[in-house]
């Protein structure tokens, strides 16, 4: 928004991230930013028969992070952003554990709203990560959820 | 050319990557009918196509797309990510 | 979600607020939640004739506790959600200071995005903030935005 | 009553709150009308009624609301939380 442009970076990672930090080091030194918008994803325990205790995270190291690039990249194309930051963790994980955010600053909070849902959206649908849960029968692979591309769907029309 | 496999794909045929000689193959269509031929795990990983996505040196697309010159093909099953 | 209910609470206070904690405080204990949305809103600086260089935030003192309170019980009627936090402040200002968090988590990120949105529309046009801005010809009251009205109307469509 | 001021409107008072006897007046918009004569300041902050938001009991409506009974009314400018 300066003239240098967004502030974007992209992080895949075994470790956990610290939520206050990270938005602390998208807005350092930009007094333009208004509003952020953070999305961060957990692992869910689920209950009954589809209780889980543990998961591990596949991705396909080198193309997830071009991956995630270019959705940022979209999102900056799309959106009048001050910065975007996304990190998105991999391996062994239990319930309760973060495994992704996605934080978007903008001036105000319409930019900030959307880019954070769209990159979500787009992460779910095109990012190369799979999921392997382990519960009480062993383990198995999530499936793809078709609400998933259907959100992914609704921010194709206007391009 | 390097095939990769990733998630339950990788599981059924027991290896993340193999090295393969597309022959005929024009599309990754067309090499995945050669590589179910390989063994009983190459046959259940590929035995519902619906479920399975793609990537030509690391391009996204479907099982119609070209393989010609290409060093690397990826089989997937869709992502589930985030 | 558990049958205890959301877990809501509403603090409108001076102090800085801090994002981490708050979001740690919220998720504690509830492996259901698979998605926290958080909006932050902070004090812009602009630029130009509209330089500012200290904000000054009013508001009603026990009444702008209940608005938000009336917002935060709409929000959980139109969403599941496992858990909702809303923190303002008021009093002296400057550029880059946070001003507002709210905070929404869920099972799934549909709910926690519209619920986060929701909230910072209502907020916006129904809680008892006044803020005045000084800038180099003096202090200005800001005026209520349009988009404002707007953003908070196309919540009431369906309702 | 009670009368509470908010933002511009108390500045241009000079009084967050004055005790105020409303007389005839049955609604907010007739308690304005009463309350405008009172001084410059007062008609300065009334001078636009497009701006003016009310609270009778701490319940937000229209200058149409009515005052009957009220201990409390409050005046303030549209909000600009957030």
């Amino acid at each position: 928004m300066d003239g240098a442009g967004p502030r974007t970076t992209v992080t895949v990672c075994r470790e956990d991230f610290d939520i206050g930090a990270e938005q602390a080091r998208l807005t350092a030194g930009n007094l333009e930013i208004g509003a952020v918008v953070g999305f961060t994803g957990l692992v869910r325990e689920m209950t009954g028969a589809g209780a889980i205790s543990a998961m591990e995270l596949e991705h396909w190291p080198g193309v997830t992070e071009k991956a995630l690039e270019a959705i940022a990249a979209e999102a900056e194309a799309r959106w009048p952003l001050a910065g975007l930051r996304i990190v998105h963790r991999y391996g062994p994980l239990a319930p309760g554990d973060r495994i992704v955010l996605v934080l978007a600053a903008s001036r105000h909070r319409e930019a900030a709203f959307e880019a954070a849902a769209f990159v979500m959206d787009y992460l779910k649908t095109r990012a190369p990560f799979w999921k392997k849960e382990t519960g009480p029968e062993g383990g198995c692979w999530v499936d793809a959820r078709d609400a998933d591309d259907a959100a992914a769907a609704r921010w194709q029309d206007g391009s | 050319m390097q095939v990769l496999y990733f998630a339950w794909m990788r599981e059924r045929i027991g290896a993340a990557s193999e090295e393969v000689d597309p022959g005929e193959a024009r599309t990754a269509r067309e090499l995945v009918a050669q590589l179910s031929a390989r063994s009983e795990g190459h046959a259940a990983a590929f035995g519902d196509l619906r479920a399975v996505r793609c990537a030509v040196d690391q391009e996204m697309g479907d099982l119609d797309m070209t393989i010609a010159g290409a060093r690397e093909v990826a089989f997937f099953p869709p992502v589930t990510g985030g």
